[in-house]
């Protein structure tokens, strides 16, 4: 053995400490910092924020764009992105509530709204691969689209007297402190880690969104997973719908109006880049909590609403340069 | 050359990445009017050193001095501004620009001061006459995107002459080209050295290394070997000096046992516009080697079998009956594998480990029943080709990115023969290759055919066509002009072929 | 009276802190539809001055997009504030619903301020609006025909085809145009300009270049008639086209002064929210209710009565022009 | 790099894998905008067959002044999307320098209507150079800085304004009068012509200086970029001030356009509008590519679907539905025929 191979091995075993190093501090940190950060301004802010309860609670008003912000994770991981989310979940509310008064029963009437959930976004998927349409432009047509149309099925009325049994989910608990909402979210980030992190899908999905094209020398059908992919965002938006539904009790077309951008806030800010290719579940689901604990917290301590902006900004910006700096920082020992 | 001063000379310089050390103290020097060549086997750190006095990396330790100035390289910018122009082992090239513009964008501004208006009709003039001069027929006006990895390697060399720099590193500036156009280039070197320019260059073709080269400097492992007059020093030497042992650079064809009956039938097809009337036929065991100039449209044809751009006419039979492939997802399906030529572009996920690039397309072999993954199969698998290629890394989790040209050639050759195919297609499969990688590839190429696959393998060197062939089809401008047996291929007969004369 | 001392459950350093007072100050907190609409401020401001003269703790926030459901999360947290009452401008008139029971469930006492809950009155106290906002259109429209001489085609420009005050509006005006009075009158098409001024004038254009011969637009909504006066305006039609409805007097002086529009109808906004101020003080005193016929004194305006399903105006419509707009500054 | 070299957005660059020669590339370059420009007289045709109205110099008019705000946006966010970067603060910038200068106004009614216009350019192009600062010197992703500053700056305004309105007895006349048929060349009002200069420069800024070139080479590949010596990090910097600066403008545009200047309202949203815009103009969001030509057709084509809507008199109930339709249909019908040219052009030329 050559002293340039013995180098190498100890050499090796300095950089994998401080790999380790890195893997510790590198994708999610500035989420992570941002995470803490949110909570001691929050607690700092209001003495009314440290109540859990409340907090748990507090999710349930998010959960909906929380579920769609997971799936639309792996879109923007594939390098698409979904405009159109929102008016999908109000759509497939709208319809839903639709059936459900023109007498389906409204055990179908949900199976059907979340398959109809699945059509909306199957559509997206055929536009962007059959088209090569960019997305993000197709997105923004059909997003006008299908709340348009949502309002022409309901127009400005708004449907409700759904079943006692449906309605309230948000105030439905498990072990008497975990609303089902906020379960729900936590069982699909679960699910949506795994399909991203052990199956070869989610492998595929990276590849496509970090080289479309070396991903088709490597036999990926990225149509396919881009259809797939779509087609889940719409389902789980169609959850979200009738989440929603069960939640306000009623059903109308402009119900979660402009929230496909807090939904891509989420996804961003979960480092997940908007050109595709690297982002993680861990990283939204942190982000989800990152916003909906500053929200409450601002909104407790009364904070007026563009102050609130301009402090998420900040923070934002803040936490972002302080992780590139320990970033930095590690990488220049290292 | 002792009573001249040094254009460029360094003094100790080491390098690490995260903590293993790539460099140590390397010390050389380059005079004007020499022809410096810089050779070692992948991964020895030849880019790194050449890229440490371009600016992209700063050193660890050790002085650049420049005119017997120490300097600091601090930037690419620096370096441009020092008069020092570096040709890419990848090329730097910006698909949305035309080809004018990849020529000159970065350094046009700094020579025409006086304007911040670009002279359009001027710069498309001076790129034509430096295309011409290199005897590459692009047009300067074409957008960039798209053109083969030979054109761009031209465009990128255009640039870096452009510059009308001092000193010129190229770092394997013909692993991509074809003899003739290696001779054009190795012309164009004579002319600067004659202009008493300095060049630093890197290849793996010792030929051109004996052929060029006034001194040569030799690597290993990041150590300096050491400096030698080129006519002091034999080919074998060099290579002992390399890789510390001898080797039989072109190995012989093993013959195989070739079947009766050929396995893959193509029959005259043809995408318009792109190749037209390719026709062969391969049996198992047999090596069909494809040539012809850059450009000549084998990437094409390759392309066009596996189903990236399906053909448009003509037919192809597998074991006699009749296929359709509209995508590399059937192409798979009849057991083909492509390793294609642009390995950075298309052939690797470069921000990937290595274990996550070998396995990439045989979801297969690394997920269960069920469709987990299973890292462990998966680690095995990686390792056990980066022992069986020499793959010189970290370890199997170093992202792809991080290894050396040759050595990133290697994963994604292991990356499809991961996939066990029937058919295996090969573009270049050795650009940029050094000498002892090459020979295990022939090995492997040599045994895979003995275990009775077809290979097809797209070549520019034509002495990996001469000897491993058993047939040899040779293109020129998208249409089939020989197909030659084993007793005929011959030298003359190819480059006759190549250049247009039907046989 | 008897779950207003119910605490929702605070923290204990939290309530100690205000514990030290013997008496607890009364909480309100005002949630306009959304912030920087100038229309509400004068209302904060009155809720402001009722609160200085009573001595009441006033908060206002608001979310900053007017979407039904943008206000919950708002409400939700006052309600683990712990305040007295929440008088709230709804988005919505029913999808607050299931969080404005919650709020009830703990002792908060609701009441809509300047909008009602329509079809949901149970789920609030009382209702303080502007003025009685049926007589509004009757006169509004009334007045636009004046203007119009009682003949000629018009259009109304609304904001979305769901907010209810326009729609009510628009239901008045088609109401009066029945009698034969008005029977030249011509209503070609109601527009929607979302409330949005690109939007709002986009529509008020294609009016006027749509219909060559139209002789008015009636716009209910404050972002509608600044823009068909704009509209008016640009295509210099002022002397065909009368512009009218419902607008705040500082958005609307300088047309006014200019003649393109001949003035424009609105409600007191400073007494609303002062009346509501006076009002839920009263009933977390538990001397108010939102019952029919009940009356409370507030100073400067007298006796407030309050009327049918707990609606209380806060006083006559505001009708200005040239003569007065300088008046009003708000 | 590689996958810079090969985030091929456009599936006619992959159809292709060739290179072609130039005539045919400018050629095809013209096709790209025929599409959007087919579209256009399409839906202008069939409006005014439906409502002959729609064919009238007013109509017209109201079309042109539908844009010359979005447009100038427009404009900056192009060169920032061609730098594969991406601005969302734009819509914020806008409604900051609008209210700044309506401050201004509010303070000291004389001030001259060219200073005005300054103030608002130089205003926004100091937040502009806050993004491109925080961009470049920390290295961080575009898109969440500029979401972060969105918010920051919109919150700022609120404070700036304490949360008023400046209501149109504020503007000035003369400022309204830009946007006026009757204060205008050939009934082009002022601030078309404005717009229009602006996209004028800026086609000469990306077409024929160095910088501009290099603006397309950094979005083309960024790391390649850096190594041929193109100073990317200043590069990328101007891109945010210019685009901050145009956005300021805008905020002018806006005041002179709508005559009053909300907080809330002015300005929101404007950036999905604005990218719209430039990506159905052919601008590559990966980066790269896109030109001037386009994103003025993509305001128009705009400009012509918002006008075209509440002419046709469709109900206000089945407005958004129709608007999404007409856009999907549009950009597919904008695909097909560039595809078929395309195919065309390539038989032709391989006779
Ligand atoms: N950015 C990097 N991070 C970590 N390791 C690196 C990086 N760049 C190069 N290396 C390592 O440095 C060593 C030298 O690489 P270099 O590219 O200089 O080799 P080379 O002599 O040019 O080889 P080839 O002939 O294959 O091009 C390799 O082992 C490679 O893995
Ligand atoms: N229809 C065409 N029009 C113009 N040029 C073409 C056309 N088809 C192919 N080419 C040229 O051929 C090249 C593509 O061919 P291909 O890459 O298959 O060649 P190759 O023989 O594999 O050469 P290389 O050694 O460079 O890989 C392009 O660079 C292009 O210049
Ligand atoms: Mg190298
Ligand atoms: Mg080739």
């Amino acid at each position: 053995m050559s002293p340039a191979t013995a180098k190498m091995v100890n050499g090796e075993a300095a950089a994998e400490k401080s790999r380790r190093w890195q893997k510790l501090i590198r994708p999610e940190l500035n989420t992570i910092l941002f995470l803490i950060l949110s909570f001691v301004i929050s607690s700092f802010l209001t003495p009314y924020f440290t109540d859990i309860e409340f907090l748990l609670n507090s999710t349930s008003l998010y959960v909906e764009f929380g579920l769609i912000a997971l799936v639309l994770t792996l879109v923007m991981i594939a390098g698409e992105i979904d405009l159109s989310v929102a008016a999908s979940m109000t759509f497939v509310a709208c319809v839903t509530a639709q059936l459900f008064h023109h007498g389906v029963r409204m055990e179908w009437a949900l199976v059907i709204g979340i398959v109809f959930g699945a059509i909306l976004g199957a559509i997206n998927g055929l536009l962007v691969t059959k088209t090569g349409l960019t997305s993000l432009i197709v997105t923004i047509g059909t997003m006008a689209l299908y709340r348009g149309l949502a309002q022409v099925l309901i127009g400005d009325n708004s449907l409700g007297n759904f079943p006692d049994w449906f309605v309230g989910i948000d105030k439905r608990y498990i072990f008497d402190v975990i609303p089902v909402p906020f379960l729900l979210f936590i069982v699909m980030a679960v699910v949506m880690e795994a399909i991203l992190r052990l199956t070869f899908f989610g492998r595929q999905i990276y590849a496509i969104g970090t080289n479309s094209e070396a991903a088709k020398y490597s036999a990926v059908n990225t149509n396919k997973v881009k259809m797939i992919l779509f087609t889940l965002v719409g389902l789980v938006a169609g959850i979200a719908g009738i989440l929603s539904m069960s939640r306000l009790e009623i059903a109308r077309y402009n119900i979660g109006l402009g929230g496909e951008l807090d939904i891509i806030t989420i996804v961003l800010l979960g480092g997940t880049s908007i050109n595709g290719g690297s982002g993680s579940i861990t990283g939204t689901f942190m982000s989800f909590f990152i916003l909906m604990i500053l929200r409450t917290g601002m909104l407790l301590a009364n904070v007026k609403r563009f102050d609130q902006l301009a402090i998420i900004g900040a923070v934002l910006i803040f936490a972002m340069i302080v992780s590139n700096l320990l970033n930095s920082f590690t990488a220049s020992k290292g | 050359m002792p009573e001249k001063v040094p254009v460029i000379r360094t003094l100790d310089i080491s390098k690490s990445f995260s903590g293993i050390n790539v460099l140590n103290k390397i010390s050389f020097e380059v005079y004007p009017g020499e022809v410096h060549a810089l050779i070692g086997e992948n991964g020895a750190g030849k880019s790194t050193l050449v890229k440490i006095i371009c600016g992209v990396y700063q050193p660890s330790a050790g002085e650049i001095y420049v005119d017997e100035k120490k300097v600091s390289v601090s930037s690419p910018i620096v370096a441009r501004d020092l008069g020092i122009a570096l040709i890419h082992q990848e090329p730097l090239s910006f698909p949305d620009l035309d080809i004018a513009e990849n020529i000159f964008i970065g350094h046009t501004r700094v020579k025409n001061k006086q304007s911040i208006f670009v002279d359009w009709h001027g710069k498309y003039q001076e790129a034509r006459q430096l295309l011409d001069s290199l005897g590459v027929k692009l047009d300067v006006k074409a957008k960039l995107r798209g053109l083969s990895v030979a054109d761009q390697q031209m465009v990128e060399i255009a640039s870096a002459l452009s510059q009308n720099a001092r000193v010129i590193f190229m770092d394997e500036p013909t692993a991509a080209l074809t003899p003739d156009e290696v001779g054009k280039l190795l012309d164009i070197i004579r002319l600067l050295k004659h202009q008493g320019k300095a060049i630093i260059y890197i290849s793996h073709r010792l030929d051109e290394i004996k052929e060029i080269s006034d001194r040569v400097t030799i690597l290993r492992d990041g150590e300096k070997i050491g400096t030698y007059k080129t006519k002091d020093i034999n080919r074998d030497q060099m290579i002992e000096k390399m890789i510390g042992r001898t080797i039989k650079e072109l190995i012989p064809k093993e013959p195989a046992k070739i079947a009766a009956q050929p396995y893959l039938v193509v029959k005259n097809i043809a995408i318009e516009g792109v190749f037209k009337d390719i026709s062969f036929e391969l049996r198992e065991g047999e090596i069909l080697g494809i040539a012809g100039l850059v450009g000549a449209g084998r990437t094409e044809v390759a392309r066009a079998l596996f189903g990236i751009t399906p053909i448009e006419k003509g037919e192809i039979f597998i074991r006699g009956k009749k296929v359709t492939i509209k995508s590399p997802l059937d192409a798979i399906k009849y057991k083909m594998a492509l390793v294609p030529e642009d390995r950075q572009g298309l052939g690797l996920l470069l921000p990937w480990s290595i274990s996550n690039n070998i396995s990439f397309s045989s979801p297969n072999r690394i997920t269960s029943m069920l469709g987990w993954l299973k890292f462990k199969e998966e680690q095995l698998i990686a390792d056990n080709y980066i022992h069986n290629l020499r793959i010189i890394t970290r370890n199997s989790r170093q992202p792809v990115q991080e290894l050396s040209g040759g050595n990133q050639q290697k994963v994604s050759l292991a990356k499809w023969l991961l996939t066990e195919p029937k058919i295996l297609i090969l573009d270049e499969p050795t650009r940029g290759i050094d000498v002892g990688a090459k020979t295990e590839i022939y090995k492997i190429i040599n045994r895979l055919a003995a275990e009775g696959k077809c290979i097809i393998m797209i070549s520019s060197e034509l002495p990996e066509i001469l000897t491993l062939s058993d047939r040899v089809l040779v293109m020129y401008e998208g249409t089939m002009t020989a197909l030659l047996e084993r007793e005929e291929i011959s030298e003359q007969k190819v480059m006759a072929a190549a250049s247009g004369q039907k046989l | 009276g008897k779950s207003a001392t119910k605490e929702p459950n605070q923290q204990p350093n939290a309530s100690s802190s205000q514990s030290g007072s013997a008496q607890k100050q009364i909480k309100v907190v005002y949630i306009p539809i959304s912030t920087g609409i100038p229309y509400f401020n004068p209302i904060i401001e009155g809720f402001k001055k009722a609160s200085q003269e009573l001595g009441f703790e006033f908060t206002m926030t608001a979310p900053d997009q007017a979407d039904p459901t943008s206000q919950i999360p708002y409400i939700k947290a006052q309600i683990q504030r712990g305040v007295d009452v929440i008088a709230i401008s709804p988005n919505s008139s029913d999808a607050l619903i299931s969080v404005l029971k919650e709020a009830r469930d703990k002792g908060i006492k609701i009441i809509t301020v300047n909008d009602d809950i329509k079809g949901n009155e149970k789920y609030r106290e009382a209702s303080i609006i502007g003025t009685n906002y049926d007589e509004l259109a009757r006169q509004m429209t009334i007045k636009f025909a004046e203007f119009l001489k009682y003949k000629g085609k018009f259009a109304i420009l609304s904001s979305t085809t769901d907010a209810p005050f326009q729609n009510n509006s628009i239901k008045i005006t088609k109401e009066v145009l029945q009698d034969p009075k008005y029977k030249d009158m011509q209503l070609v098409e109601i527009a929607y300009g979302n409330d949005e001024p690109q939007k709002s004038l986009t529509e008020a254009e294609a009016l006027l270049q749509k219909y060559p011969d139209l002789a008015g637009i009636l716009s209910p909504t404050s972002v509608g008639i600044v823009a068909a006066a704009q509209a008016v305006e640009n295509a210099g039609v002022q002397n065909k086209v009368v512009a009218y409805g419902n607008g705040t007097p500082n958005q609307l002086k300088t047309f006014i002064k200019k003649g393109v529009i001949p003035g424009a109808m609105l409600w007191d906004t400073y007494r609303i929210g002062y009346v509501a101020g006076y009002f839920a003080y009263n009933l977390v005193k538990g001397e108010a209710k939102g019952e029919e016929g009940f009356k409370f004194k507030v100073p400067k305006y007298g006796d407030v009565e309050v009327g049918k399903f707990g609606t209380i105006y806060a006083g006559p419509p505001l009708v200005f022009d040239k003569s007065n707009v300088d008046q009003y500054d708000f | 790099m590689g996958k810079a070299m090969l985030k091929t957005p456009d599936p006619l660059s992959t159809t292709a894998g060739t290179s072609y020669d130039a005539s045919k590339i400018t050629r095809l370059f013209l096709l790209r905008e025929l599409g959007v420009i087919v579209i256009i007289l399409l839906i202008y045709a069939t409006v005014s067959a439906i409502q002959p109205r729609f064919f009238s110099i007013e109509s017209l008019v109201n079309i042109l002044l539908f844009f010359p705000f979005l447009l100038v946006v427009a404009l900056g966010e192009m060169m920032v999307i061609i730098s594969r970067n991406l601005d969302l603060s734009v819509g914020s910038i806008v409604g900051f320098a609008a209210i700044a200068v309506g401050q201004i106004y509010v303070n000291y009614p004389g001030f001259p209507i060219p200073l005005a216009f300054i103030a608002g350019t130089l205003i926004g192009a100091v937040l502009g150079a806050i993004n491109g600062v925080i961009v470049t010197k920390f290295n961080l992703p575009s898109v969440i800085v500029t979401l972060g500053t969105m918010n920051i700056y919109r919150g700022l305004l609120f404070i700036l304004c304490k949360g008023q309105q400046i209501d149109n007895r504020f503007i000035p006349q003369a400022l309204v009068a830009l946007s006026q048929t009757k204060h205008s060349v050939f009934y082009i009002p002022w601030i078309v012509i404005f717009a229009f200069i602006i996209a004028l420069l800026v086609s000469v800024f990306l077409r024929r200086t160095h910088i501009g070139r290099e603006i397309y080479a950094i979005g083309s590949n960024p790391n390649a970029a850096g190594l041929r010596g193109i100073n990317v990090k200043l590069i990328v910097f101007l891109i945010f001030v210019i685009s901050g600066g145009l956005s300021g403008f805008a905020g002018i545009i806006y005041m002179s356009r709508f005559g009053y200047v909300n907080p809330t309202m002015t300005g929101m949203g404007l950036e999905f509008t604005a990218i719209a815009a430039t990506v159905i103009g052919g601008t590559s969001m990966a980066g790269g590519n896109g030109n001037t030509t386009g994103t003025v057709l993509g305001c128009i084509l705009l400009g012509v679907i918002h006008n075209a809507l509440p002419t046709l008199g469709i109900s206000g109930f089945w407005q958004e539905a129709t608007y999404g339709l007409i856009i999907i249909v549009a950009i597919i019908i904008d695909r097909l025929i560039q595809v078929r040219l395309y195919q065309a052009m390539k038989r032709k030329v391989s006779l």
